[in-house]
C-alpha cells in the first residue's frame, strides 16, 4: 500500500476512536439537547468513514451509503429528536438510574472486553482497518450500557441509535467487501429510525406522560415526574385576577 | 389547589379575595373582637388598633393558626417594631397582612417592666425583629427562647470590656468545624457576618450576623418634618429607593387623609416597575457571575447600565431617588417620551428573551441553578416568606395582584409564581417578572391618565396614624407612620420602614442546608437580600 | 555542555518571561469575547512589579513553613519548565527527570503550597488546602495516564525523547492521542484552577480554590506565587504542545537554533491561550462536587487512550 | 573498594555474628525485664540494641555488597530427638535483614528515650518483648527449615501480640489483640499446611530439602494459596486486614513501628521465599492474583486511611495501602517470570524492595513522631491537635520527610519505588495474554491513583498534627522530643533522604537478591552513576533526585538573594486577615474529619456511612457519623456471630473459656509440628 492509503487507514482508526469518544460523550451527558448534538456528531464521523472506505477501496455505493447517512442520521434524525423534545419540553434529562463514576468504570471495563474480543477475530479477518472492530464494538457495548442506565425513552431511543451506529462502523471497517450487507444496514436502519420516530410522533399526540419507559404512564409516575426529583419544565404560569 | 404536589399552577379563587364584604376568618375574628377598629384612609384598607395584652396575643394566635390551617392563607405578620407614643410611653407595634388588607395592632407597654407577649412562636421570622426592638428601646418579649443581641454589637456595647465572640449556636459532634466569612467580603458587597458550621464540605447549619449597617433609621425620622422625611425613607436601601419612598408616602398620604391623583399613582408605578426591571437585570448578571459564566453578567451589565441611563434620562437620576415625593412625583412625564420609553422596553424584552434562551440552554448554568438551595412550599409558609423569593416558593403573594390600587387595578399585573423553590425558580420568576414589568411598564406609559403630578400636602391637625405598603422587587416594603400636626408645626411621632429581607434573611439559613459550602454565595446571590434595609 | 547550559538558561529565562505574559493574553481573549475593553498584555507583569514593591504582611503564629513556601513552589515550577522541552528537546536537565517525576515535581509544589495554607489555621486556608488536593488526587493520575499514552507511542516517559518521537517519524495519525488530548485538555484546566473548575477572577471567599489557598500571603511572597502559577500555565500549555504539537522545536541546543525556536513557541502559546480563553468564557464554573465526576472523565478518557493504543499496536 | 577485600569479606562468619547479635536481643530483654527500675535500665538496654541493629545492618549490607559463592548456612543440633535448627542467609534474607537493622536501629535509639519514663512493670515486661520480638523477626528472616521458621514466625506472632496488649486495661485494645492473635493463628496454621504439603514425603524439615526436589505444579498452586493466605493475612492484604487497623495503634508506638516497617515485609519475604525459593516454579495466574489482591488493597487502605481522625489509625491503613503495592510490584514479578521475562521481573521486583524498604523508613518515622506527639500532648486524635510546628520544630521538620516520602512525591525514597513499579507496568514488551495487557494499564491507574490519595491523606496527617493552631486546648502544655527520640528520628529521615538521592546505589545493593530471584538485575544499566537512575534505556527514561534536588534548591535560594536584595520594603506581622471578623478560633480550621469528608462523599459507597444530620431548628443541634469497614460488617461479623452460635452449642456441652481455647489449639498446633517434624 502507498503511502497515501496509510494515512486513510490511520484516519479510520481515528475516526473510530472519535466514534468512541462520542460514545463515552453520550454516556456522561444529562441534558437530551447535547444527547443529540452528540449523536448527529458521531454520525457525521460515521459519514466520513464511510466515505473513506469507499474512497480507499474505490466502490461507488458507499458513497451513496454515506449521503445517505447524511441526510438520515445527521440531518433528519437529529432534527426530529429535537422538535420532539422541545414539543414535549424535555430538555433536562436527569434521568441516570446509575452513578456516573460507576457508569464510567463499568464503560472503562467494556471497553477493555471489548478489545479483547475483538483482537482474534480482526486477526482473522482481512478488514483494512483491523483495530476499527474493536473500537466499534466498543462503541455498540457503550451505546448498550447508556441505553441500560437511563430511564426516560427518549435517552433510550438515542443509545440505541448510538448502538446502531457502532454496528454500522464495525461492518463498514469489517464487511467493505460484501456491499450488499451494508445496503441491507442501511435499509435496516431507515426502517428502524422511521418506526421509532413513527411511535414517539404517535404518542405526541397521546399524551405527554406516556413518554415513560415501560408503557403508559401510572398515577405514580405521574407524580413523579412533577415532583422535585424530576424538574418538569417550569414555565411561570400566570393569571387575570 | 395542592401545592405539596409541586406543581405550579394559577392562583385561582378563593385565596387572595378583593370582594371586601367577604372578609377572610381571622379578619372577621378580629373585627368581632375589635368592634372599634376601622380602616383608614388611602390606598390600602388597613385597620388600625390599640389592643390589650390579651387581644395582642389573641390576634397574633388566630393568625398564625389561620396560616397554618389554611395553605392558601394569606394571613401572615408583614412587620413588628418598637417605639414610644406622643407621650414618650413605650409602644409594641406589630402589622399583619389580612385577605382584605393590613392589620396594624398597637400595644401600649408598662414603662417600668417594658414587657410584651411573643410572638416568635407563632411567626418564626419575628425573633429576630424582637431581639432588634430590644436592642434599639429595650422592649424584651416575654418568654422568647432567643435573647442574644441582634443589631448591637458586643463591641458597641460596652468598648471597654473585651470584645467577645458573638454566641453562635454551636453544632456539636464528631469533627464540626466553623467557617467565618465577612464582614469584609472579597467583593464590593454590604457587610455581614456568616458563620457557617460544616463538615467538610457539608453544610450543617449557618448563622448570619447582621447589623454592620445599623444607622438609626427609625430614631431620625422623628428628627425630620415629615414632608422633608420622604427623602430618608428614599435612602433606607438604595436598590429599593421607589419602593421606601412611595411606602413612605403612601402612609403620610393615608394619615393626612388626603387622596393621590392618579397620574401621580401612575407615575410612581412607572418608577417602581423600572426599579424593578433595573433591578432584576443586575441579579440575574450577577448570579450567572456567581455560577462563573461571566458572558451573563457582561450583557446584563450592559442592559442595565442601558436602563439606568435611560431612567437618568428620564428623571436625572440613575435610580430615581427623591422622585417619589408626598402628594404625587417631582417630575411629570413628557408625553413625547412616550414612544422612546415603549421602544426602549420592546428592545430590551427582545434581549432578555434571547439571554433567557442562553441561560435556560447552558448545561452547566443550570446544573448549578437546579436544585440549588431549595426552600420547599410548606417551608416557605413556616418561614413566613414574602416577595420574590416567596413567589419562587409557591407563596403567591404580590399586593400589586392582591390589593390592587391605583393603578394596579387597572393593568391585571399578571403574578408570577413557581413552586420549586430553588435557584433556578428565583432565576425564572426574575425572567417572568422582568418581562411582565416591561410589559406594564409599556402599558402605564401609553395609558397614563391626564391631570396634575402633585398635589400639595396639607397635613390636618391632630394626631393621624398611616400605614403605607408596597410591593417593591424584593417584596412587600412596609412603612407605619404617626404624625403630629400642632398649628404649623408638625413631627413624626414615630415612624418605621419595614423591608422584606427581615422575613427571608432567615430563610436563606433554610435554604443552604444540605447544600455545599461552594453554592451559598449563589444561593445568596438568588434571594439578594438588603442589608442595608435590614439593619436601618 | 557550555552551549547547552547556555540553550538551558535561555530556555528558564524565556519561562519565566513569557508565563505571565500568557496570562495576561488568556484574560486579555477573555475580556474581547466578553466584549469588555481589555486590560494589557503585560498586567500580570505591573501586578508583579506592584507586588514586589510591597512590604511582606505575616500572619502571627506563621511557621517558616509558611514563609519558606513560595519560594519552594517557585523554584518547583521553574525546575519543571526546565525540564520541559519549551524550546528544544536536547538540553542538559531533560535527563534529570522524565515525565513521571515532571508530575512528581509539580505535586510536590501542590502539597507544599496546600501544608503552608494550613499552617495559619483560618477557616480559608484549610478550606483551600483540602478543595486543592481534592482537585489534585484526581487530576495527577489523569495526567499521568495522559502522559504514559503518549509515553506507549515513543516508547519513553522522557518527554524530550517522547517530543523527538512524536515530530520526528513519518506522517502518522495516532488514534490514541484522540482520547489523551481531550482528556489532557480537561486536566490542565483543572491543574490551574480555569473555569469550569476554578474561577481565578472570582471574589467569592467560599468559592474558592486557588485563591483561597494564597489568602493569607501578601507582597513578594504572593508575586512569587503567582509567578509559578503563571509558570504551571505556561508548564501545561508546553506540555501539551509537546505532546500534540511537537513541531518546531529546535533538535539541538544552540542558542541561535533556540532562537528561531522561540518564536513558533509564543505562536503556539498564543493559539493555546485563545482557545482556553473561548472555553472559559463559555462555561459555567461546576460544582465542587462535580469535579471528581468530571476528573474521572478525563482519568477514564486517558485510561482508555492507553488502552485503545494497545489494541492498535502502535 | 576493589575486588580483593570483598572477597575477604565474602568469608566472613556473617551469618553467626547476626545469630549472635539476636541471642544478644534476647539477653538484653532478659536482663532489660529483670531491672528493677526499667525506666533508667532504659538508658543503656535500648541504646545496646540500637547498637546491635546497627551492626546487624551492616552485616547485612557487607552480605550485599560481596555476596558470597554460596549462601552462608548454620545449623545448630539439638540434643532432643536429632533436632536440627538450620539457618541460611542468602542475599534475599540478607536485603530484609538489612532493611530490619537499619529500621531498628533507629526505632530503638527513638525507645531509649519513650521507654525511660513510664511506669516499671510495663516499663519490664515492653523492654523483654521488644527485644524479643526483634531477634524473633531476625530468625525469620534466617531460619531454613520449617520448624524453625514456624517457631519463629509464632514467636514473633506472640512477642508483637504481648506487645499490641500492653494497655490491655482497655477493652478496646483487649479486643484488638484477640482479633490479632486470632488472625495471626490462622494464617500461621495456613503457613504451616502450606510447608508440611511441600514437605511430604521427605522426612527432612529442611527448605535444602524443598529446593531439591520441588513439587507437581497443581500441588505447588494449593502451596502457594496456602502461602499466600498465611502470608497475606500477616500483610494485611484485603480481606485479611481487620486486625492491622486495631491492632497497630494499639502497641506503644516503636512497637507499631517496628510491626508496621519490618514484621509486615516478613510476610513480603515469606512469599517471595516460598514461590522464588522452595516452589522454584512460578505460574501467571499467582502474579496476576497477587497483582489485584494488592492493588484492591492499596486501593481501599488509602481510602480508609483518608477518612481516618485517629494518627495511628491513619498510618496502620497506610500501611495496608503500601503492603498492597509492594504485593502489586511483587505480582508483578511473579507474571513476568512465569513469562520468562526476566528483566522485567527484576525491574518489577526492585520496585518493591525499592517500596518495602522506603515503607520501612518513612512508616518508622512516622509512627515514631506519633509517639513523640502523643507524649509530648497526651493526645494522638487529629481532631485535638494542631499548631505542633511551634512547640516541636524539630519532630515537625522530621515528619514532614517522612509524610513527602509517604505522599510518594520526589525527591524522596517512596517516589523511587513508585517510579520503578510505574516503569514495569508500562514497558513490558507484551506479555503473551492479551487480556492481562489490557489490564496492566488499568493497574498502572490503580497504581497512580493510590499514590495521589497517599498525598492527600499526607497532607492531612501533618497539616492536621503540625499546622495551624491547637484544636482542642490552646494551652496545652507539650514539650519538643528528647535528644534520644530526635536521634531516632533523624536516623530514619536521613535514611529517607539518602534513599531517595542516591536510588542508583540503592538499587546495586539490592541487586544480588534480585538476581537471585529473577536471575537478571538492574545492576548493569546503571553503572557507576548512583545518582542517575537508568532502569532501562537513557532514551527511555531517567531520573536523576539529587540534581532534581539541587536545581529546585538552588532555584530557591538565588530567588531568596535577588529578593532580599530588591525587597526595600521589610515584613511586618498582624493578625490574620480572615474577612475582617477580627476574631479567630481553632474551631475555624478543617476538622480531621472535615478534611476527609470530600473523599467519603466521592467514595461513599466504598465505605458504610451513617450520619444523621442536625434539623436548621434545633437549639442544640448534633451531627453524627460513623464510617465501618464493609468487608468487617459483610464479611467478619457473619463468620464471628456463626462461630459465636457454634460454641455456644460447644459450651453447653463442656464449659471452657476463651483462653483455655487458645491454649487448646495452640497446643495442636505444636503437636502438629512435633508431627511433621518427627
Amino acid at each position: 500500500m502507498n503511502d497515501l492509503s496509510t494515512v486513510g487507514l490511520q484516519l479510520i482508526d481515528l475516526l473510530a476512536a472519535v466514534s468512541l469518544l462520542l460514545a463515552f460523550g453520550l454516556l456522561i451527558q444529562r441534558r437530551l439537547t447535547a444527547l443529540i448534538d452528540f449523536y448527529a456528531l458521531q454520525s457525521l464521523v460515521l459519514v466520513i468513514v464511510t466515505s473513506l472506505v469507499g474512497w480507499l477501496t474505490g466502490q461507488r455505493h458507499l458513497y451513496l451509503s454515506a449521503a445517505l447517512t447524511m441526510v438520515l442520521k445527521v440531518l433528519l434524525i437529529p432534527i426530529l429528536l429535537y422538535r420532539l423534545v422541545r414539543r414535549l419540553r424535555l430538555e433536562t434529562s436527569h434521568d441516570t438510574l446509575v452513578k456516573l463514576p460507576a457508569t464510567l468504570l463499568l464503560g472503562l471495563l467494556l471497553v477493555i472486553f471489548a478489545f479483547d474480543v475483538a483482537r482474534p477475530i480482526a486477526q482473522l479477518s482481512t478488514a483494512i482497518a483491523s483495530g476499527t472492530l474493536g473500537i466499534a464494538l466498543a462503541g455498540i457495548l457503550v451505546g448498550f450500557l447508556m441505553m441500560i442506565s437511563r430511564s426516560r425513552a427518549i435517552s433510550q431511543v438515542i443509545a440505541f441509535l448510538a448502538m446502531e451506529n457502532g454496528v454500522f462502523l464495525a461492518a463498514t471497517a469489517v464487511t467493505h467487501g460484501m456491499p450488499m450487507v451494508v445496503e441491507l444496514g442501511i435499509a435496516v436502519d431507515v426502517l428502524i429510525g422511521v418506526l421509532i420516530l413513527g411511535v414517539f410522533l404517535f404518542h405526541l399526540q397521546d399524551a405527554a406522560d406516556s413518554l415513560e419507559a415501560g408503557g403508559p404512564a401510572s398515577p405514580t409516575a405521574r407524580l413523579e415526574r412533577s415532583g422535585p426529583e424530576t424538574p418538569k419544565p417550569r414555565k411561570a404560569r400566570t393569571q387575570t385576577p | 389547589m395542592e401545592p405539596s404536589t409541586g406543581d405550579s399552577r394559577p392562583m385561582q379563587g378563593g385565596a387572595p379575595t378583593h370582594d371586601r364584604t367577604s372578609a377572610s376568618p381571622p379578619a372577621l375574628l378580629i373585627r368581632q373582637a375589635f368592634p372599634s377598629a376601622r380602616p383608614m384612609g388611602g390606598e390600602l384598607a388597613t385597620y388600625h388598633l390599640t389592643a390589650t395584652q390579651a387581644q395582642w396575643s389573641m390576634a397574633a394566635a388566630a393568625i398564625s393558626s389561620d396560616a397554618g390551617n389554611r395553605p392558601e392563607s394569606p394571613s401572615r405578620l408583614i412587620a413588628l417594631w418598637g417605639a414610644s407614643d406622643a407621650d414618650g410611653r413605650p409602644l409594641a407595634s406589630a402589622v399583619y397582612g389580612l385577605a382584605d388588607g393590613l392589620l396594624w395592632v398597637d400595644l401600649p407597654l408598662d414603662p417600668q417592666s417594658r414587657q410584651y407577649p411573643d410572638l416568635s412562636r407563632a411567626f418564626f421570622f419575628a425573633g429576630r425583629m424582637q431581639r432588634a426592638i430590644f436592642d434599639l428601646g429595650g422592649l424584651r418579649a416575654i418568654g422568647a427562647d432567643d435573647v442574644r443581641p441582634w443589631l448591637v454589637h458586643a463591641r458597641d456595647a460596652d468598648a471597654r470590656s473585651p470584645a467577645t465572640d458573638y454566641p453562635f449556636v454551636r453544632v456539636s459532634g464528631a469533627g464540626v468545624h466553623e467557617i467565618a466569612v465577612g464582614p469584609v467580603h472579597a467583593g464590593i458587597i454590604e457587610p455581614g457576618h456568616f458563620r457557617f458550621s460544616v463538615s467538610g464540605e457539608k453544610v450543617l447549619r449557618l448563622e448570619a450576623r447582621l447589623g454592620y449597617k445599623h444607622k438609626g433609621i427609625d430614631a431620625r425620622y422623628t428628627q425630620l418634618d415629615p414632608i422633608l422625611a420622604g427623602r430618608l425613607a428614599g435612602r433606607v436601601s438604595g436598590d429599593s429607593t421607589v419602593a421606601h419612598a412611595w411606602a413612605y408616602c403612601m402612609a403620610l398620604e393615608s394619615a393626612a387623609g388626603i387622596e393621590l391623583p392618579p397620574r401621580a399613582a401612575w407615575l410612581r408605578a412607572l418608577m417602581l416597575e423600572r426599579e424593578r426591571v433595573a433591578n432584576h437585570l443586575g441579579d440575574l448578571g450577577a448570579l450567572a457571575n456567581d455560577a462563573g459564566l461571566a458572558f451573563g453578567l457582561a450583557h446584563f451589565s450592559r442592559l442595565r447600565e442601558l436602563w439606568l441611563r435611560e431612567s437618568d434620562a428620564l428623571y436625572a437620576h440613575r435610580l430615581m431617588m427623591d422622585q417619589v415625593i408626598p402628594g404625587g412625583v417631582l417630575v411629570d412625564l413628557d408625553a413625547s417620551m412616550v414612544p422612546r420609553i415603549g421602544q426602549a422596553c420592546r428592545s430590551m424584552a427582545e434581549e432578555v428573551q434571547r439571554l433567557r434562551a442562553i441561560y435556560d440552554e447552558h448545561p452547566g448554568l443550570q446544573d448549578r441553578f437546579r436544585g440549588t438551595g431549595t426552600i420547599s412550599t410548606a417551608l416557605a409558609r413556616q418561614l413566613g416568606m414574602t416577595g420574590l423569593a416567596g413567589r419562587a416558593s409557591g407563596l403567591g403573594r404580590d399586593l400589586r395582584h392582591d390589593h390592587p390600587g391605583q393603578p394596579w387595578s387597572a393593568l391585571s399585573v399578571h403574578l408570577c409564581l413557581s413552586s420549586q423553590g430553588d435557584v433556578a425558580a428565583r432565576v425564572a420568576i426574575r425572567f417572568d417578572e422582568l418581562l411582565e414589568s416591561l410589559r406594564l411598564i409599556e402599558a402605564i406609559a401609553s395609558r397614563l391618565p391626564p391631570g396634575t403630578h402633585h398635589r400639595a400636602l396639607r397635613l390636618p391637625q391632630g394626631h393621624h396614624c398611616g400605614a403605607g405598603a408596597v410591593e417593591g422587587w424584593r417584596g412587600e416594603v412596609l412603612v407605619g407612620l404617626e404624625i403630629e400636626v400642632k398649628g404649623d408645626r408638625s413631627r413624626i411621632v414615630r415612624c418605621h420602614s419595614h423591608d422584606p429581607s427581615w422575613q427571608n434573611w432567615p430563610a436563606l439559613e433554610h435554604a443552604i442546608i444540605g447544600n455545599i459550602v461552594p453554592d451559598f454565595p449563589l444561593i445568596n446571590k438568588s434571594f439578594n437580600l438588603s442589608y442595608a434595609g435590614h439593619d436601618l | 555542555m557550555a552551549s547547552g547550559l547556555a540553550g538551558q538558561m535561555l530556555a528558564i529565562l524565556a519561562a519565566l518571561a513569557l508565563a505571565p505574559i500568557l496570562s495576561g493574553w488568556v484574560a486579555q481573549c477573555r475580556a474581547w469575547l466578553q466584549s469588555r475593553s481589555a486590560p494589557p498584555l503585560w498586567q500580570p507583569w505591573l501586578v508583579l512589579h506592584k507586588l514586589f514593591l510591597r512590604e511582606v504582611v505575616l500572619a502571627q503564629g506563621a511557621s517558616p513553613l509558611f514563609s519558606a513556601v513560595p519560594f519552594l513552589v517557585f523554584a518547583c515550577m521553574v525546575t519543571a519548565c526546565a525540564i520541559i522541552p519549551t524550546l528544544s528537546t536536547d538540553l542538559p536537565l531533560s535527563v534529570v527527570a522524565d515525565a513521571v517525576a515532571l508530575v512528581g515535581v509539580l505535586a510536590l509544589a501542590r502539597v507544599l503550597l496546600s501544608l503552608a495554607a494550613m499552617d495559619i489555621g483560618t477557616a480559608f486556608g484549610s478550606l483551600g488546602a483540602r478543595r486543592d488536593m481534592l482537585v489534585g488526587f484526581l487530576a495527577e493520575p489523569a495526567l499521568l495516564m495522559v502522559l504514559f499514552t503518549a509515553a506507549l507511542g515513543a516508547h519513553s516517559t522522557a518527554l524530550a525523547s517522547m517530543v523527538d518521537v512524536l515530530a520526528h517519524r513519518e506522517l502518522a495519525i495516532l488514534p490514541s492521542l484522540a482520547f489523551a488530548g481531550v482528556a489532557f485538555t480537561m486536566v490542565s484546566v483543572a491543574e490551574n484552577g480555569r473555569i469550569p473548575v476554578d474561577n481565578p477572577t472570582t471574589h467569592l471567599e467560599l468559592t474558592m480554590i486557588h485563591e483561597a489557598l494564597i489568602l493569607e500571603y501578601s507582597g513578594p511572597h504572593l508575586a512569587l506565587i503567582e509567578w509559578a502559577a503563571s509558570l504551571k500555565l505556561f508548564a501545561y500549555s508546553c506540555i501539551g504542545i509537546a505532546l500534540f504539537f511537537p513541531w518546531g522545536l529546535a533538535a539541538n541546543d544552540s542558542p541561535l537554533a533556540l532562537l528561531f525556536a522561540l518564536p513558533i513557541l509564543v505562536a503556539k502559546l498564543a493559539l493555546g491561550g485563545a482557545v482556553l480563553a473561548v472555553a472559559e468564557s463559555v462555561s459555567a464554573k461546576m460544582r465542587i462536587f462535580r469535579v471528581p465526576e468530571y476528573l474521572a472523565i478525563a482519568f477514564v478518557l486517558a485510561v482508555i487512550g492507553v488502552l485503545v493504543h494497545i489494541l492498535l499496536g502502535s | 573498594m576493589d575486588a580483593i577485600p570483598l572477597a575477604a569479606l565474602a568469608r566472613w562468619p556473617l551469618l553467626e555474628a547476626m545469630l549472635l547479635a539476636a541471642l544478644g536481643w534476647i539477653c538484653l530483654g532478659l536482663i532489660g525485664g529483670l531491672q528493677r527500675s526499667p525506666g533508667h535500665a532504659a538508658r543503656w538496654v535500648y541504646p545496646i540494641g540500637a547498637l546491635l541493629a546497627a551492626g546487624v545492618a551492616f552485616l547485612a549490607l557487607l552480605a550485599l555488597v560481596a555476596p558470597p559463592l554460596a549462601p552462608h548456612t548454620f545449623s545448630f543440633t539439638h540434643g532432643m530427638a536429632g533436632f536440627v535448627m538450620h539457618f541460611r542467609l542468602d542475599a534475599l534474607s540478607a536485603l530484609f535483614v538489612a532493611l530490619l537493622g537499619l529500621s531498628a536501629t533507629g526505632v530503638s535509639l527513638f525507645a531509649t528515650g519513650y521507654f525511660s519514663t513510664g511506669d516499671a512493670p510495663s516499663g519490664r515486661r515492653i523492654c523483654a518483648q521488644y527485644h524479643l520480638f526483634l531477634a524473633s523477626m531476625l530468625a525469620v528472616l534466617l531460619a531454613d527449615d520449617t520448624v524453625t521458621f514456624l517457631l519463629a514466625w509464632e514467636l514473633m506472632s506472640i512477642a508483637s501480640f504481648l506487645l499490641v496488649m500492653t494497655d490491655h486495661q482497655k477493652r478496646a485494645t483487649r479486643r484488638a489483640g484477640y482479633l490479632y492473635l486470632l488472625i495471626a493463628h490462622a494464617g500461621a496454621l495456613a503457613i504451616l499446611a502450606s510447608l508440611i504439603l511441600l514437605q511430604a514425603g521427605t522426612p527432612d524439615p529442611s527448605f535444602g530439602a524443598m529446593r531439591a526436589n520441588a513439587p507437581l505444579p497443581e500441588r505447588s498452586s494449593i502451596v502457594f494459596l496456602l502461602g499466600l493466605i498465611g502470608f497475606g493475612a500477616k500483610a494485611g492484604l484485603l480481606p485479611l486486614h481487620a486486625w492491622l487497623p486495631e491492632a497497630h495503634p494499639a502497641a506503644p508506638s516503636p512497637a507499631s513501628a517496628l510491626m508496621s516497617a519490618v514484621m509486615l515485609k516478613t510476610a513480603a519475604y515469606g512469599l517471595l521465599r516460598l514461590t522464588y525459593d522452595l516452589l522454584q516454579v512460578q505460574l501467571w495466574w499467582w502474579g496476576a492474583l497477587m497483582l489485584a489482591l494488592g492493588l484492591v488493597s492499596a486501593l481501599a487502605g488509602v481510602l480508609f486511611a483518608a477518612i481516618q481522625t485517629d494518627m495511628k489509625r491513619l498510618l496502620a491503613w497506610s500501611s495496608i495501602e503500601n503492603m498492597g503495592l509492594i504485593f502489586s510490584g511483587l505480582g508483578l514479578a511473579v507474571l513476568f517470570s512465569s513469562h520468562g521475562m526476566q528483566p522485567m521481573a527484576a525491574l518489577a521486583l526492585t520496585a518493591a524492595f525499592c517500596h518495602a524498604l522506603a515503607h520501612a523508613l518513612f512508616k518508622s518515622l512516622l509512627f515514631l513522631s506519633t509517639g513523640a506527639v502523643l507524649h509530648a500532648t497526651g493526645e494522638r486524635n487529629l481532631g485535638r491537635l494542631g499548631g505542633l510546628i511551634r512547640a516541636m520544630p524539630w519532630v515537625a521538620w522530621l515528619t514532614l520527610v517522612g509524610a513527602l516520602a509517604s505522599a510518594a512525591l520526589p525527591p524522596s525514597a517512596g517516589f523511587v519505588a513508585e517510579w520503578l513499579l510505574l516503569q514495569s507496568l508500562l514497558f513490558n514488551p507484551g506479555l503473551p495474554d492479551p487480556f492481562l495487557n489490557l489490564l496492566l494499564p488499568v493497574a498502572a491507574a490503580i497504581v497512580v491513583l493510590a499514590s495521589a490519595l497517599a498525598g492527600y491523606t499526607m497532607v492531612k496527617f501533618f497539616g492536621i498534627t503540625f499546622l495551624g493552631q491547637m484544636r482542642d486546648n490552646p494551652t496545652r502544655p507539650c514539650h519538643e522530643a528528647g535528644h534520644w527520640e530526635r536521634a531516632g528520628l533523624i536516623w530514619l529521615a536521613s535514611g529517607c533522604l539518602m534513599a531517595g538521592l542516591v536510588p542508583g546505589t540503592l538499587i546495586q545493593l539490592m541487586d544480588p537478591a534480585v538476581h537471585q530471584l529473577a536471575g537478571s538485575s538492574l545492576g548493569s544499566q546503571i553503572g557507576a552513576k548512583g545518582w542517575l537512575l537508568i532502569p532501562v534505556d537513557i532514551e527511555q527514561s531517567s531520573y536523576a533526585p539529587l540534581v532534581l534536588l539541587l536545581g529546585i534548591a538552588a532555584a530557591c535560594v538565588l530567588t531568596w538573594l535577588i529578593l532580599r536584595r530588591l525587597m526595600r520594603r521589610g515584613l511586618r506581622r498582624s493578625a490574620p486577615w480572615n474577612c475582617g471578623y477580627g476574631f479567630t478560633s481553632a474551631r475555624m480550621q478543617d476538622s480531621a474529619e472535615g478534611f476527609g469528608q470530600p473523599i467519603r462523599q466521592i467514595f461513599e459507597s466504598m465505605f458504610g456511612i451513617r450520619r444523621s444530620l442536625p434539623s436548621p431548628f434545633d437549639r442544640s443541634p448534633h451531627y453524627r457519623v460513623s464510617v465501618e469497614d464493609r468487608i468487617w460488617r459483610g464479611g467478619y461479623l457473619p463468620i464471628a456471630r456463626t462461630v459465636g452460635r457454634l460454641s455456644q452449642t460447644l459450651e453447653r456441652l463442656q464449659p471452657v473459656r476463651t483462653s483455655a481455647c487458645l491454649l487448646l489449639s495452640f497446643m495442636a498446633m505444636l503437636t502438629i509440628v512435633a508431627w511433621a517434624v518427627l
